[in-house]
């Protein structure tokens, strides 16, 4: 079962965690990484988060699809904000469900270190002094991506 | 005239203070290079921009793409810097 | 921040995930496992976990501060239920939160495999006919374990 | 007299059909292996546990310990099959 949402709006983890420990009695882990605004002592205020409607939705629904072929998910949830998040805000919700951890824990790592590089996502930073700039890519991300090939 | 949607994205879409264009393309379709190379050549700040920008990406109707593909009439084409999401 | 329980009552999922997202503003990443009673269509009811009081709270303290120092946590969880449950009721929470992603999803990993083999807790399952057996331990899961010496 | 308290979990616990003894140690400490086998000796009923149960472990103070180690009055010794949490 795959949900992929794109929105403004917070999530609710809670809410969502039951889902996928709801979608059956073979579940038996359930793996969630959330990923939020960290400050980071230099006066960021917020995130701007761009994105290309269209595209966005089809490599999550894709992603989330070779997960659940790979990993043997019987749940797969990818929900990602767009718009202004402050920090401490939550920016990305994964979760996976399966009839083992491994699976769930592994198809997680999967989906958050492609989703990273591989989603028409683009972060401008707001500092408190007004100050904005575009976040540059990481070729640590790359390589982490790079490691499911 | 046989024509592509252009949009641009993040630090591309503000730099060239645009976020979609149309423009010409070969009616049997031509390469994203070749289609960008007559666009460079018409339009400087866009010239500029590609020039001082490493690593743009290009996406041909939603779907990452390489500058060797086909562009054809009617196709959406994207340019943005390297995804920084999650 | 370590956070350690061992109780019979369900956890609140998203009241859980909420402690650690608000740590700190140096949070960027949250990563959560949960386990929970998986129906094997063998007709099993529910499972029964007996523990060792105090040598348990003792262990996961004890993973809880290891995992803290190994993988840069700034908030770790574990939260484990005893007693009676139904298939399909969550058993085991694990929830880290550090700056970085790659932190968190390998801690959650180390915690979650290390607690099968290392903490005392033993599972009896009781199947619809009235049977109950004890679960044998598993030798996947010591090898699991022991990838993280 | 000096003593140990033993815990017993899980199978072993519901084998035996107890939980909780106490057992005389030597004033000086002795292994858990020597202290074992004067359980046994006594109790024909551990003796036939621990011969037909295989991978049973020990903790000593709320500490997996291992047979060797060295048992002393007042300590809190427990034995129960491999773990299965999580």
């Amino acid at each position: 079962m795959i949900r992929v949402l794109v929105q403004t709006d917070a999530f609710d983890l809670g809410g969502e965690m039951a889902r996928l420990s709801h979608i059956s009695d073979s579940v038996g882990g359930i793996s969630v990484f959330m990923g939020q605004v960290r400050g980071q002592g230099d006066g960021l205020e917020s995130l701007t988060l761009e994105h290309y409607p269209g595209m966005t939705e089809k490599v999550l629904i894709g992603l989330a699809e070779e997960a659940t072929a790979r990993f043997s998910l019987l749940g797969c949830t990818v929900i990602h904000r767009v718009g202004t998040m402050r920090v401490g805000e939550p920016i990305v919700f994964v979760g996976t469900a399966s009839g083992h951890r491994a699976e769930a824990l592994q198809a997680t790592a999967f989906l958050i270190d492609r989703l990273k590089t591989g989603a028409p996502f683009w972060k401008c930073e707001r500092f408190t002094d007004g100050r904005t700039t575009w976040v540059e890519a990481r070729e640590a991300d790359d390589d982490a991506a790079a490691l499911w090939d | 005239m046989a024509s592509v949607t252009i949009l641009y994205f993040a630090s591309l879409r503000e730099q060239l203070g645009r976020e979609r264009e149309t423009a010409a393309v070969a009616a049997e379709g031509e390469s994203v290079t070749s289609l960008l190379s007559a666009l460079r050549a018409q339009d400087s700040a866009l010239n500029a921009l590609f020039e001082r920008t490493p690593r743009i990406r290009v996406a041909i109707n939603q779907a990452l793409a390489s500058f060797q593909d086909t562009v054809r009439p009617g196709d959406e084409l994207a340019f943005f810097p390297p995804m920084t999401g999650g």
